[in-house]
């Protein structure tokens, strides 16, 4: 289990065969890449830059990481996420997780990045072709989708 | 965006406030120290007192709905105690992943 | 969208930056490796072999995938599953799916893997460190969780 | 395992017959091409005639509920007609993913 706040790119290849490196109880693992699109409601977008409060960032990412480990049979997960000034196309987000069983990492990976979205200490702001800012309202669906865990686990 | 955090320990009933996104950009603070005045106990009480401190906070802080709390990297409620606080922070909500 | 069927291992990054290049309006990328497990209820598995029916293998393989496209907003996907004899911690499948948002490309890779499970010809056969061979038998849970996608549809 | 199908058309009024998995090693075959004898009209006739025909095949096919069959490449259930088929598959339910 881990998590990691970075500038850098990840490289998906790499982190998976980490996680998994003779470890053969995993029959399955999972994975989330959020990108950067190319626009939002039809206004090309030229950058996306993502802030974040270092030191909460880790915690909350950590605690997440420990519900999900409590929910789900895991035999290991990786979170990484980016900050700093993005591109379109750009990783945003890498959500990796390894279980026995296909349904336990699907789940699982799908319970982080709802989580995630909820309550780790990111913000973005969008740069567009304009010269506009905007920084990103939160999204409804995003607090239904991590409230619809909690009703999960009653 | 990334500068260190001060790891300075606030001085005796001293706190850290920071600030981020666009209520950093509003108020123009991403940190302070200083001695909250007698009576605020609670994060709501906190909230109404960034409202009433004048230019630029009573701007910045004139929709408490619209932001978020942390004690000591921890998300807290308006109702919860600010008595163990070293470190709170104003956000709004977060739109990671 | 493509489907392939090859006793060659695959490289994930390179599959991923294959389907993603180019095309900024993917926000979001779900995957799915299956890999062989070391044991099978505590006995120890020296390989697994994969037989398929060649010809109806991708004719199958392409219909799911036409109907995860009908089902889904994806702008692309991508199944590989390997054939042949395979070793505890190989992969064994994998599943792309993209899409704008993230709650398609999960709901289109759990998808894919329930009805690739339960439509696609593939048999696995386990060779155990005794060397007893064993057909492995189809799981109830898979038919179930097929089913409740046919249901989710009505 | 992956061996060519055989491309050369069945002649008139023949059939392409085809094993997979436990059913190739119970009956020893991966594929044969024949003419039905008159009267199997659907899937189910056709696994009750398999199950008929003497040995290996009888006793493969002693349990037609465990096994699967495609017609042309797509599955069928017992109830199909065979009367557009030119190749049939028979084979356990699958197990791949």
């Amino acid at each position: 289990m881990s998590v990691r706040v970075s500038t850098a790119d990840f490289d998906v290849s790499e982190e998976m065969n980490r996680l998994t490196a003779g470890n053969t109880e995993i029959g399955g693992v999972a994975l989330f890449a959020g990108k950067v699109r190319g626009d939002v409601n039809g206004e090309a977008l030229t950058s996306m830059t993502l802030e974040h409060y270092p030191g909460m960032t880790e915690a909350e990412l950590e605690r997440i990481e420990g519900e999900a480990q409590r929910r789900f049979e895991l035999s290991t997960s990786l979170i990484i996420h980016r900050v700093g000034e993005l591109k379109p196309g750009d990783n945003i987000v890498l959500v990796i997780t390894c279980a026995p069983h296909r349904k336990h990492a699907f789940a699982a990976a799908e319970f982080l990045m709802d989580y995630l979205k909820m309550y780790a200490p990111f913000w973005k702001k969008e740069t567009f072709a304009s010269g506009a800012t905007r920084w990103v309202d939160a999204r409804e669906s995003d607090d239904e989708a991590a409230a619809a865990w909690a009703a999960y686990s009653e | 965006m990334t500068e260190k955090p001060n790891t300075e320990k606030p001085g005796a009933g001293e706190i850290v406030l920071r600030y981020f996104a666009w209520l950093r950009e509003r108020t123009g603070v991403s940190e302070e120290r200083l001695t909250l005045p007698p009576g605020i106990l609670t994060v709501g009480d906190l909230l109404l007192w960034q409202s009433q401190r004048g230019h630029p906070f009573d701007q910045a802080f004139a929709k408490p709905e619209a932001i978020r709390v942390a004690i000591n990297h921890t998300h807290a409620k308006p109702a919860a105690s600010i008595a163990s606080a070293r470190e709170i922070a104003f956000f709004p909500p977060v739109t990671g992943g």
